[in-house]
């Protein structure tokens, strides 16, 4: 049996294997890191930060369906000091952290990346993306490729750390967003959040689910779209690409490496098949790359496109 | 499990003490002792009650009137419906399944009912304010009560009456559920006593099903992992007893109780 | 048992049930709509015509995955002239049939929709929102407040018949378009189309399994999306919604009309419940307004908003 | 059923007749006498071929080279990978298996051999242009064959030498598969005889589970409520022997066949 080899260099981060925990799921506290990564994540991202505290929306907020989840959080977070104080002492985790940061204007995010700029994170992530928090991302309008520009550049211009910029599966011109961020100096694009937003009712209560009543479409439901993000932003960038979105199998990985992604975020995931998702995920991969002789997974990035 | 939050029809409601009342509803779900739901009042909230009665397609919760969630609920007569999912998480493991105890610190209480239904030879401990706020005291005949004012059974805390009966009895195993100050102490009497002991858990919630975070303990998740841990697991839990977590996500030193 | 009423009137069209046959399924053949209809749907809606045949895209045309289908059919039609024989005496169908017209041209969708004229259609519906077909829909701009106007208009003045604009789920400002289409003369909107586009790649083919490598979306994964889409819709127009996208059960008819659709298409549920799906669907109804103490289906339409 | 097509290795490939070549592969999928599969040459297309071999683990395909796609099957080699999804349609139905009649031309012979393997006392029948086209000569040891060129056994159609059998033999039912033409003299015969009889129809194919309407036969869906059809259907569906469905879903007259 040769050897399998799962390891990627993304923007000179070393990952054991190409699974990161995606940003909201299970990224509130280091504890919390250290076991996602104990359960095999390649790397794993926090829960996004704000400058300020929020308390996000009531609850419900997270509700599955039959095809995903629908979720509508609203970025609660400590805010850009509690959360310094969180993720202290960083190397406990024992695996990269991506930081996500978020923020109502260019400003926030500078503010919260320098808050943040003492502690060992490997990379920053900036979701411009989210559809259902009002105030941040597609709501603010952060989803344009000015607005995506400039906040990128703002960024790259304060720290030296990779710069990810996560983009809407919403947006047709989703490759002109990432070549907007691509521009501005951003080192790799993690292709998508959630979708939508989407919507369930309780026929019987006569009202929404959600307390925000919309929130946004994950897991299952997503794949193909996000899939095809990855596929067409492949083609339209040089970066590297992190394809998230409906990922829970070894099998929707490499679906999503051969679309054109050098590592793959899970979320809903953990929902479908617990904690230990990203070590299934992994031992997924090898067992098909044994069976179809491929050894190395960097091998057949993109390889989907003619 | 039911994905959803399914609506149902109170069928009838109990008033256990001024501050607790059980509602009742008609649900075939299936529940284990310790096991919770999330219960949805439209467009007000979504909070965590554990099933307190399981009966043959019926359940209730018992819920203490404490904030504006619980006050709503409170608030509701027989025939009104609310929304619940679940059943969430891992109840207690009731392998040991006679000669044990049960120690319950308030609506702590109401986890603990199904499990003294379950069990033969229970010895259980109910510790309450005052006299009016004990729960349960008609469907447990023989319950060991002490209260904070002396006002029925034992004047001092369900940890003192416990104490008193370690020194005289031997259980194979402790089920207890309360304020976490309470169970930090219950705890260290059981390790004292070489007694096994399992802890039920109260965390904010968010999704229930292990996803958000929100409820972490020490990188457990009291919605799934829990919300009962026993005493090998609460030993790798430092924040037992010491931190909870804020609705913002912010960890921070409980106080006194996660209340 | 009291009598439960499940009949509509959509544009002055009265159906015996809310149930409609969405645009591109089964709808190629006058028998296949006339069995859709004693299989119980309320009306039903033809393939859509164009004016010139078309073969389409080469096969897979659809595929299905976990939570929906994916289909690039690419319009594949006979032409306005051998549909107008096709669809000749359409009393023979005994329900309410759609005619489904699309076009790259305005003039394109003038001339099918005068060259079906003397047929026995109810209303005619103009999707201007196919995310996967080139010269079409989405592909071709018609997804524009502009061009939906433009387009509606010009149908407007050339038919007396009930105009329903069929709009995408896709496009962030869905509400304009929708109010472009009212302001345009349109009597209904059809809300949505198929989502997307969205990829599904074989692993080991390393290849997209679609022939058009992309399509739309459709099913358990489009319904919370399409169900936001009606529900915004309904806060900005005046005239009814057709609500469709991932109906396969009562409840979710249920939740489509408390949303506020006036009637519900159903396309993938044929694939998820077979062609009675239109009966069960409307037993599932009635049982459920049956226990629920809802006579008239009518009565709650729109009932999730406050 | 598979949702999406699965890669599959070409383990074998026999020649069964100049222009037809069967190709197995291993598969676990179960599949009725009858039933088809989509079979998928990625960036080609995609079209439905009928299992003509069931064996343990093991499936095949017989194919006849006729445009670009069979053209490019033909050209495959053992150990290259093909795309299949299925098994699709509603099979041949065999509660009467025994003293049976399967009358094959052409290629239609192909759907028709696992019935054979299936049923008791059957006589086959197979007609081709010339003997070389003949098929399973020796899956089949008593085949009764035509030729229309005379070039073995009689000279003449299948649709002639069924009628030959029926004179003076009495079958309990009949199976039949080829051009439609011969299809529809067979059916003729049949109800002549008052014989029981099932038809396999081929139609232009996209979905091939019940959702695109291209398969279309009078209401019918060839995909899913065929391919096989019995009399009493046929009776309703009035496009049987007379119209198509081109692909642009044109509805036309069938001319002599399918094909
Ligand atoms: C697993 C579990 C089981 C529970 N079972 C019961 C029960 O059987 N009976 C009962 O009366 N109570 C139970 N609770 C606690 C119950 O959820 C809270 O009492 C209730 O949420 C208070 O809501 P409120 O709006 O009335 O009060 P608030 O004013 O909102 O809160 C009062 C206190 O309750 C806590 N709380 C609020 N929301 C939550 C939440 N979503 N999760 C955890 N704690 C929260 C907070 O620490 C707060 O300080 C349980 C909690 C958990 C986690
Ligand atoms: C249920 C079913 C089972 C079949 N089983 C077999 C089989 O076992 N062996 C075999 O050789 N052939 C079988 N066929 C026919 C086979 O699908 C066609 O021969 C093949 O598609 C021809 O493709 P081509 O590109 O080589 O030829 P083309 O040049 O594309 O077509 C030649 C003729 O084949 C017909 N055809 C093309 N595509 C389809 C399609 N998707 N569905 C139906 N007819 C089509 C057309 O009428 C056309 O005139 C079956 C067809 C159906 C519907
Ligand atoms: C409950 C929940 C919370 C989320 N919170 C965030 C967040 O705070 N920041 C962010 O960038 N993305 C957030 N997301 C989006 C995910 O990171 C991810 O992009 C999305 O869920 C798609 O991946 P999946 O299908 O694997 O879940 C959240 C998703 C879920 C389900
Ligand atoms: C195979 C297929 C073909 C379709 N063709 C058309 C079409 O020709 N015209 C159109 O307006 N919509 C077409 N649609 C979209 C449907 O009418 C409908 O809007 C969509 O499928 C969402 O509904 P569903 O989830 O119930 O399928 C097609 C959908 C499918 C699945
Ligand atoms: S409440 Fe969401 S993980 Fe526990
Ligand atoms: S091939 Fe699509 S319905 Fe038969």
């Amino acid at each position: 049996m040769s050897r399998i080899d799962l390891s990627v260099n993304l923007c000179n981060i070393q990952l054991t294997n190409p699974t990161i925990l995606a940003s909201g799921i299970l990224g509130t506290t280091k504890a919390l890191l250290k076991r996602v990564g104990e359960n095999g994540a390649g790397a794993v991202t926090i829960k996004s930060i704000s400058r300020e505290p929020r308390e996000g929306h009531k609850n419900p907020t997270v509700i599955a369906f039959e095809a995903g989840m629908l979720n509508a959080v609203g970025y609660s977070n400590p805010g850009v000091e509690a959360a310094a104080r969180e993720f202290a002492n960083l190397e406990d985790v024992r695996k990269p952290v991506i930081a996500s940061v978020v923020g109502t204007q260019k400003d926030d995010f500078v503010r919260v990346v320098e808050g943040l700029s003492a502690l060992k994170f490997s990379a920053i992530e900036i979701p411009l993306s989210c559809p259902h928090t009002p105030g941040f991302g597609l709501l603010a309008g952060q989803g344009t490729p000015q607005a995506t520009f400039e906040i990128t550049s703002a960024i790259r211009r304060i720290t030296r750390l990779p710069v990810f910029v996560k983009v809407s599966p919403n947006i047709p011109e989703i490759c002109s967003i990432a070549k907007a961020a691509e521009d501005a100096g951003a080192d790799a694009i993690t292709a998508v959040n959630s979708m939508g937003p989407g919507m369930c009712i309780n026929i019987e209560a006569r009202k929404p689910i959600l307390s925000f009543k919309v929130g946004g479409v994950t897991g299952d439901a997503l794949r193909p779209i996000a899939l095809r993000c990855v596929y067409d932003i492949y083609k339209a960038v040089k970066i590297p690409i992190i394809g998230v979105g409906g990922i829970s199998t070894g099998r929707h990985a490499l679906e999503m490496i051969m679309a054109g992604a050098s590592a793959v975020g899970i979320g809903t995931g953990v929902y479908y098949r617990g904690i230990d998702i990203f070590q299934k995920v992994c031992e997924e991969m090898s067992q098909w790359m044994q069976e179809n002789g491929v050894n190395n997974i960097k091998s057949i990035i993109g390889a989907a496109h003619d | 499990m039911i994905e959803q939050p399914m609506m149902v029809k109170i069928c009838d409601i109990w008033g256990e003490s001024p501050g607790v009342k059980t509602f009742f509803f008609e649900s075939q779900l299936r529940f284990d002792p310790g096991q919770f739901v999330m219960v949805w009042i439209p467009l007000l909230d979504e909070k965590p009650f554990t099933i307190s009665y399981i009966q043959d397609g019926c359940i209730g919760i018992s819920v203490l009137k404490r904030g504006v969630f619980t006050t709503a609920l409170h608030n509701k007569k027989t025939g009104d419906t609310i929304g619940i999912r679940g059943p969430y998480g891992r109840g207690f493991d009731l392998k040991t399944n006679s000669d044990v105890c049960v120690v319950g610190g308030g609506i702590g209480m109401a986890s603990l009912t199904t499990v003294v239904e379950r069990l033969k030879r229970v010895t259980v401990i109910q510790g309450a304010r005052t006299l009016t706020e004990l729960l349960y005291q008609k469907r447990f005949k023989d319950m060991h009560v002490c209260t904070d004012d002396g006002s029925a059974g034992l004047k001092g805390t369900a940890v003192d009456l416990f104490a008193n009966f370690l020194v005289k009895q031997q259980f194979r195993k402790v089920y207890t559920c309360g304020p976490e100050r309470m169970m930090v102490r219950v705890v260290e009497l059981c390790k004292k006593y070489a007694v096994e002991c399992e802890v039920s858990l109260e965390r904010y919630m968010k999704c229930g099903f292990g996803v958000c975070g929100q409820c972490d303990c020490s990188g457990k998740l009291v919605c799934k992992d829990g919300p009962v841990f026993d005493l090998q697991e609460l030993d790798m839990m430092g924040d037992f007893g010491k931190m909870i977590i804020r609705k913002t996500g912010e960890r921070v030193p409980l106080n006194g109780s996660v209340h």
